[in-house]
């Protein structure tokens, strides 16, 4: 008896399986977009949004002023403003210091709220009044006032320094009536002021960047969004995630409007049939999240995905793929670069062996000395890491800026392998003391990130083959341990990248090269005295010419004095690839997309 | 018997309490800066980060006591805390993940205890012959492939050159029936929510996504039981009640089947505890190697992003399952065991 | 039975002398790795060192006869001198552990009441969570390393053994000689010393022997996961991991990347199956109750 | 003795084939049992009268074990050529048989009522009822009190004695003409052991069974034994009636095994008194099997097996040397008068 009833279970089993094998090859829908795609999203509010997963799904849904036209990062189009502001069309006045946006009129969010000058000037209070640790708003203070945050305004207004959240209700209208002031409706207008100029505004402002979504005032207040009175600024400073009304709802002008958001799983987007232009060309639109590369290949392949991300390493697997169209060498703002710490804190820290210069250790000033940072560059296999870890999808830099930005040309020049200058630099390091006793360090890669690994595996190989008594290693550490290090002062060298906020020169020399950039601030006074003299003066000129010329001029001058000094190891600008169905029409690549654009798509 | 029962009840708070000590403790050797990781997660966040203030909103440089009494205080108001791996609070994704969990554990279990328990008595009953050399060198082998050597090959065979098998929980065109309105999801397990809306392309597909994870979890233990239950058979067949039995004239399937089996299953149920702590932590490499959204592979990235939340949420979560099912073991130790039962 | 009875016992039983013949011929490998695989840089041999930088397997050929893994890790090298490493984390986890768990089994249940009562908590507590779960929240928290793993799995490894050793002494103190000796006021080390630790000790050693595999297989999994070993170490659960993004080969040809998952991991299951094959026999014929 | 034979074993041979060796268990062993009389078998611990017992039963493990020879003659039937199905017609219904181990010998997991009702309904056409109301009887026939009660316990809340008094009344349930009781009483305590065997005595009596009796002290031989015969090494070195053998045992083994009957003055085991051990069965020694024990072995014993003989009417012996254990005792006897 029992016997029959597993024999019929088992038969019951094959008969799905089989059948489900079959059922499963049928469903091709048109109106359903489907991408599938790594990671998660980190939030839906758009003024949270700092990472690509979110600024995705914002893309599809909220939008902005201007948008960028087509390819290209420096044109623009408008979206919700009805022309995009130019000092040609009288737009841009004051020398560059306001900006005067025309609403489009006649616009509606997905729930039927007409689209109000209002609405703009709410969007960017409550972002400048949400203003998260860690978070993107910093690019609305920096054009707009000059500062990095609510914190820097509030002590600007009050002289003291007082936490935002601490402010009582006559301090909150006190900060308020200075933050109200970058922004003010004029009829069907809405005009910024910046307190200088800020050539990248446009950009800063343009559909991709999530901080510059317009939002539904009247719906946000409604969802528990920063009530809009100058009063409340403590209430709804900084909140936790998990607090943010907006958090996981979303209400926008855009082509789509949210259906479900299963964190790190899937969204469903729907179209929003209310859509002031002709409405999108999909029903349904699915982010799916899939980390293992071989199931999106699959779903690829069957015809079940319409777009996957493919990892570079990986692009070889779906090359011969039939009915599968893959456009490769697409420019991208992110950069690969080798970070130098110019003082290593040397207590302590097992990256740096004995501390000292004795050959079983380096010290602390070892990166600040010129020769030690060119031997380094001279002997890395720029040629085999683009060949071989890019597949020679990659461009390489000389300097921090990125193609086709100010600064940059074709001619550029860049580094490359030369172990005999590489063996003379390190003779000359620390007057030869070096050479003589060789020495001994760690360099650091995040765990995961193959590309960072190898560069630093390039790297041991070359070096320790000029010098026996040179000693590299190179260790995986997880994130957390290298947060950990960068703010210790432990860090050596290592390979990081930077994804470009906004394409404009200004993006890229500051992290790098600033003293208290994202990466020049954790590499030691030593650092910071020498960029105070030698280049923070250009990136302060470079923000504040408004000429296009001059600026290229200046950027240029910084891209060198990168180049030449060797500061960092500037190595590549890996180009992008996109991997579609071939009847996903209408695609295009543009750098500032956050990932799928998928109103420009059809698969007809 | 009930004694028993209450007492283990009212020490399961005192257990509970001491693995969420022992886990905080293991997250407090963490440095406050790397406890930020959480919360920042690339490069570019450190711009306007403050570290310091974060450090101070979050109080991770608090003395152990004060931050294990802010989490402990939550806990007993039924918040968990939020997971940043998750972006849930910890029950929410937990309530989320478990019915996936569930679904292939039953299915792991069910063939585990009955194919193994059965081999076992098999094998044990046909000592030395052929067949009790087979199903031996089976189970050692069993025993000795790693889960991720056998899921990879698995994966390599039946799915990369059969296609049969793919990983995920479900296709993508299941998915969209599932959440579809007309689909009613009972249960949250696949198969039966399936069977429950009479849609039977959900139900394989379902089956279709666990045979080769279930398969994977399962062989190890599989073995394991079936080497318990074939030893613990052997010594029960030479047992003196075993031979009164004969020669009483019982049959020798009657023997094998009510006077041995009973009384092989001890050993066997009080590994089964045993075994299910294991299962849940072969959970962890099956699913992520087959990508099934569970529990298991929930608690490999929450730990490897240290998200402490989810990591002590999940900790108690398993403490408060493993005693749970300690429990069961106990009980059903003693309905099979009288000794035990009328103590 | 006496010690050289069981290694003839052991020596005499087919199943036996096979797990015997293939732990010795790791043993051969481990010690003969220097040999076997030269180093490139003797400083740090367990490096495996990297023959290219394309992220693409290649296939077994003369010059790597196993052929290279992702990043072009030579799958030969890895294995030779994850043979070294598979030795080192079963042999010191196993041994510290054994010794943690006989250490506190024998002070709970020789001193029983309320030493007994908080030590079996404790272990209760460390029992409440999965093994593995738990030495991967600790490993995360000490970092990459073979030696972080190592503590991990001492950490929560040594509750077996001392459930083990506890119920073996408990069963051993009422005996009479026991008794005796206290009676004749030996000091309670030397009591445990003498009397009681070599009269539990064995069945404490074969589940010693028995674990050798699980641990190894437990480390390997932390390594997979990405926890484990640091990058480019050689550590077969590493090497398996390398292969996992290239399971399904490229379309039409799904079995192209083979070796990258084969080798490693018969390097490991032959490990494993070699201790559970000692292990298994050790038990058959240790196992009083089985005798015929 | 001229009543037909209940069963006749003749020249019985049970080996076991390990893969040391062959273990020569029993080998050729001839003994007769008559309708209500009581056969004592006696012997060391490994003498092979288990063994013995196990193959009337036919509860041999095989393999290793395998009934070499010889036949085992029971209601006209040979038991060695019985089929399992045959034999577990007669099991528990014409022969029965009890253990040494009570404690063990019951299983722990069923109560002592479901037990015995399995030997009957197996053997009885009756209902589970009517099984349960025989059971019952049967507890009340062994002497157990309060039997209604009894019978749903569990073998573990029963003592020793109350346990073998389980394994009787389970073993006589089904009215066997044989019971083989296989050291009944070595587990139990002194006053157990009497309270048991004069129950035995009582029933044998009361459902007109034969007993075999196996174990290793001859006091129990004494008191419940109609004949005995003494196993050593597989083999029956002395077969007779209880009273000639006490009063005139003729081979050495037997002589040494009743001078080793205690005194309360050594605290010894019973069976250790005689000197050497019993040899490895995988390694007789040639000749008589008890030559590496015997005071008076010869080279003859050491190379020539002694055949059973019978030296007096029914008393039948395997020894060289008669003679001079003849010499011995008259030896022994002077001076315990001298004393």
């Amino acid at each position: 008896m029992k016997k029959k009833i597993g024999v019929l279970l088992l038969s019951l089993v094959l008969v799905f399986s089989l059948a489900s094998i079959v059922g499963a090859q049928e469903v091709k829908k048109e109106d359903t977009l489907t991408y599938v795609t790594i990671g998660n999203q980190n939030t839906l509010d758009p003024h949270f949004s700092y990472d690509t997963g979110s600024a995705e799904i914002i893309y599809n849904v909220y939008e902005n002023l201007i948008a960028y036209q087509g390819e290209s990062v420096t044109e623009f189009v408008p979206l919700l403003a009805t022309e995009v502001p130019s000092e040609d069309n009288g737009l841009i006045k004051d020398d560059g210091k306001s900006y005067v946006f025309p609403i489009r009129e006649g616009v509606e969010f997905s729930n039927g709220n007409p689209l109000t000058p209002e609405d703009v000037k709410y969007s960017i209070l409550r972002g400048m009044i949400n203003d998260r640790d860690g978070g993107p708003i910093w690019m609305l203070y920096e054009p707009l006032l000059g500062l990095t945050g609510l914190q820097d305004l509030v002590s600007e207004v009050l002289g003291e320094d007082i936490s935002p959240a601490d402010l009582s209700s006559e301090q909150s209208a006190e900060v308020f009536a200075e933050l109200e002031k970058v922004i003010e409706v004029n009829g069907s207008n809405v005009v910024f002021h910046l307190r200088q100029p800020y050539p990248p505004f446009l950009n800063i402002l343009a559909q991709g960047a999530s901080w510059g979504s317009v939002i539904d005032k009247e719906w946000s207040i409604e969802q528990g969004a920063w009530d809009g009175s100058p009063y409340t600024i403590a209430e709804y400073y900084n909140p936790p995630k998990e607090d943010d009304p907006l958090y996981d709802k979303m209400m926008g002008t855009g082509p789509f409007t949210l259906e479900e958001w299963e964190n790190g799983d899937h969204v469903y987007m729907k179209r929003n049939d209310n859509y002031w232009r002709r409405t999108a060309n999909f029903k349904t639109v699915v982010i799916q999240n899939i980390d293992e590369f071989s199931t999106r290949r699959l779903l690829l392949q069957r015809g079940d995905a319409d777009i996957i991300y493919v990892p570079n390493q990986f692009l070889s697997q779906v090359e011969d793929m039939d009915g599968v169209t893959i456009t490769t060498g697409i420019p991208t703002q992110q950069n690969m670069v080798g970070i130098m710490n110019w003082e290593i804190n040397t207590k302590g820290n097992d990256n740096v062996g004995s501390g000292k210069l004795d050959g079983e250790g380096v010290p602390s000033n070892f990166f600040a000395d010129k020769d030690v940072r060119m031997g380094f560059i001279k002997a890395f296999n720029y040629k085999a890491f683009i060949e071989d870890v890019r597949m020679g999808n990659s461009i390489q830099i000389g300097g921090p800026i990125v193609r086709p930005l100010l600064g940059t040309s074709e001619d550029q020049p860049v580094y490359h392998q030369d172990l005999a200058a590489a063996e003379e630099h390190f003779k000359n390091a620390f007057d030869g003391e070096l050479w003589e006793k060789g020495f001994q360090i760690t360099l650091l890669f995040n765990t995961g990130n193959s590309a960072r690994q190898t560069g630093a595996d390039i790297l041991k190989t070359y070096i320790e083959g000029i010098n026996p008594k040179f000693k590299v290693d190179v260790r995986g550490i997880q994130w957390s341990s290298y947060l950990d290090a960068l703010v210790q002062g432990n860090f050596t060298l290592g390979f990081m990248g930077w994804l470009g906020d906004f394409p404009d020169p200004h993006n890229w020399v500051t992290p790098y090269l600033a003293g208290d950039g994202t990466f020049g601030g954790y590499k030691g006074d030593l650092y910071k005295e020498w960029a105070n003299e030698t280049v923070e003066p250009l990136i302060e000129e470079g923000i504040t010419t408004v000429d296009p010329a001059k600026r290229k001029e200046i950027y240029k001058e910084l891209q060198t004095i990168a180049f030449e000094e060797g500061i960092d190891l500037w190595l590549d600008q890996p180009t992008g690839h996109n991997v579609r169905r071939t009847w996903v029409k209408g695609w295009y690549p543009n750098a500032m997309r956050p990932g799928l654009d998928a109103y420009i798509l059809d698969k007809n | 018997m009930i004694n028993y029962i209450i007492r283990r009840l009212l020490i399961l708070p005192v257990i509970l309490f001491g693995v969420s000590v022992l886990v905080f403790a293991m997250l407090m050797l963490v440095g406050p800066y790397q406890r930020l990781s959480t919360y920042i997660k690339s490069p570019a966040e450190l711009k306007t980060a403050n570290l310091d203030s974060l450090v101070e909103k979050y109080g991770l440089n608090d003395p152990f006591h004060q931050q294990y009494g802010r989490w402990i205080s939550g806990v007993l108001k039924g918040d968990f805390g939020w997971s940043e791996t998750a972006g849930a609070t910890v029950t929410e994704a937990v309530l989320q993940r478990f019915p996936a969990t569930l679904e292939l554990a039953l299915l792991a279990l069910i063939p585990v205890i009955m194919g193994g328990i059965n081999l076992g008595v098999f094998s044990a009953v046909h000592h030395n012959d052929p067949w009790d050399h087979v199903t031996r060198v089976f189970s050692i082998v069993g025993w000795s492939i790693p889960t991720f050597v056998f899921g990879l090959v698995v994966l390599m065979i039946f799915y990369g050159v059969l296609g049969w098998f793919p990983p995920g929980r479900l296709s993508v065109w299941a998915s969209d029936i599932i959440r579809s309105s007309e689909f009613v999801q009972y249960t949250h397990l696949n198969i039966i929510d399936g069977l429950l809306n009479a849609n039977l392309k959900v139900v394989g597909d379902a089956i279709r996504h666990l045979v080769a994870p279930v398969f994977s979890i399962s062989i190890l233990w599989w073995a394991y039981i079936l080497r318990i239950t074939r030893s613990s058979m052997l010594e029960t067949l030479r047992k003196d009640y075993i031979r009164t039995a004969r020669s009483k004239g019982v049959k020798e399937r009657v023997v094998v089947k009510k006077h041995a089996r009973k009384n092989a299953l001890i050993p066997v149920v009080t590994v089964a505890g045993h075994m299910v702590l294991g299962l849940l932590g072969g959970l962890v490499i099956t699913e992520t190697i087959f990508g099934y959204q569970g529990l298991g592979q929930f608690f490999a990235s929450a730990a490897s992003q240290l998200d402490y939340a989810a990591v002590l949420g999940l900790a108690l979560y398993f403490g408060f399952l493993l005693i749970l099912i300690n429990l069961c073991v106990d009980v059903s130790y003693a309905i099979i065991d009288p000794r035990i039962r009328l103590e | 039975m006496e010690w050289q009875e069981v290694l003839i016992n052991l020596l005499r039983n087919k199943i036996s002398l096979l797990g015997i013949f293939i732990i010795l011929f790791f043993v051969i490998i481990a010690v003969f790795a220097p040999w076997i695989a030269p180093p490139a840089s003797p400083r740090d041999p367990y490096m495996i060192p990297r023959a290219g930088w394309s992220p693409q397997p290649k296939p077994p050929n003369e010059e790597h006869i196993f052929g290279t893994s992702e990043n072009q890790y030579d799958i030969f090298y890895g294995i030779i001198w994850g043979t070294r490493t598979a030795f080192r984390v079963g042999l010191i986890v196993v041994g510290i552990s054994t010794f943690i768990g006989i250490t506190i089994g024998t002070i709970s249940a020789f001193y029983g009441g309320m030493v007994d009562e908080v030590m079996m908590r404790v272990t209760d507590i460390f029992l409440s969570m999965p093994f593995l779960v738990a030495a991967i929240v600790l490993t995360t928290i000490l970092g990459k390393g073979l030696d972080n793993v190592m503590i991990a799995l001492v950490t929560f490894g040594w509750m077996s053994t001392a459930r083990l050793m506890r119920s073996q002494v408990l069963e051993i103190k009422t005996e009479e000689f026991v008794e005796a000796a206290e009676a004749l006021g030996a000091s309670d080390m030397r009591i445990i010393m003498r009397h009681v630790l070599l009269n539990t000790i064995f069945p404490v050693v074969i589940n010693a022997s028995m674990r050798m595999g699980s641990i190894v297989i437990t480390a390997s999994s932390l390594s997979f996961l990405g926890v484990g070993a640091p990058t480019g170490y050689a550590d077969w659960g590493q090497m398996i991991s390398f292969s996992r993004n290239w399971i399904l080969g490229t379309q039409g040809n799904a079995l192209q990347f083979w070796y990258t998952v084969v080798f490693p991991g018969v390097a490991i299951t032959l490990f494993c199956l070699s201790w559970n094959l000692v292990g298994d026999a050790f038990r058959d014929i240790l196992d009083p109750k089985l005798q015929n | 003795m001229s009543k037909e034979k209940l069963i006749d074993v003749k020249n019985l041979a049970t080996y076991f084939h390990t893969e040391e060796g062959t273990v020569k268990a029993v080998d050729g062993v001839s003994f007769e049992i008559y309708p209500g009389e009581t056969l004592g078998v006696v012997g060391e611990s490994g003498c092979g009268k288990s063994v013995t017992s196990l193959s009337i039963m036919r509860l041999i493990e095989s393999p290793p074990g395998k009934i070499e020879t010889g036949e085992i003659i029971f209601d006209n039937k040979d038991l060695t050529k019985s089929t399992q199905k045959e034999m577990r017609k007669i099991r528990g219904n014409d022969i029965s048989m009890i253990f040494q181990e009570p404690m063990t010998s019951l299983n722990p997991v069923y109560t002592v009522g479901d037990q015995i009702m399995e030997a009957i309904l197996i053997h009885k056409d009756v209902n589970k009822k009517q099984a349960r109301q025989e059971s019952i009887d049967m507890l009340t026939k062994v002497g157990i009190p309060l039997p209604e009660q009894r019978v749903d316990e569990y073998p573990h809340q029963l003592s020793g004695g109350m346990r073998q008094r389980v394994m009787i009344a389970m073993a006589l349930s089904c009215d066997p003409q044989l019971l083989i009781a296989d050291e009944p009483t070595t587990a139990l305590d002194v006053t157990i052991q009497a309270q048991i065997l004069e129950l035995m005595n009582g029933l044998k009596d009361q459902f007109g069974m034969a007993i075999m009796m196996i174990t290793h002290d001859l006091g129990v031989i004494a008191e419940v034994s109609d004949r005995v015969a003494v196993m050593y090494a597989g083999k029956i070195v002395e077969y007779t009636d209880v009273e000639t053998l006490y009063a005139n045992p003729k081979h050495p083994y037997t002589w040494g095994l009743m001078h080793s009957i205690p005194h309360i003055e050594k605290d010894v085991d019973r069976l250790q008194a005689i000197p050497g051990s019993v040899p490895n069965p995988l390694d007789f020694p040639q000749g008589c099997k008890y030559n590496t024990r015997c005071p008076f072995a010869t080279d003859k014993c050491r190379e020539v097996e002694p055949e059973i003989e019978e030296i007096e009417e029914s008393h039948q012996v395997a020894c060289w040397h008669v003679d001079k254990l003849e010499e011995a005792k008259a030896k022994e006897k002077k001076e315990k008068e001298k004393e």
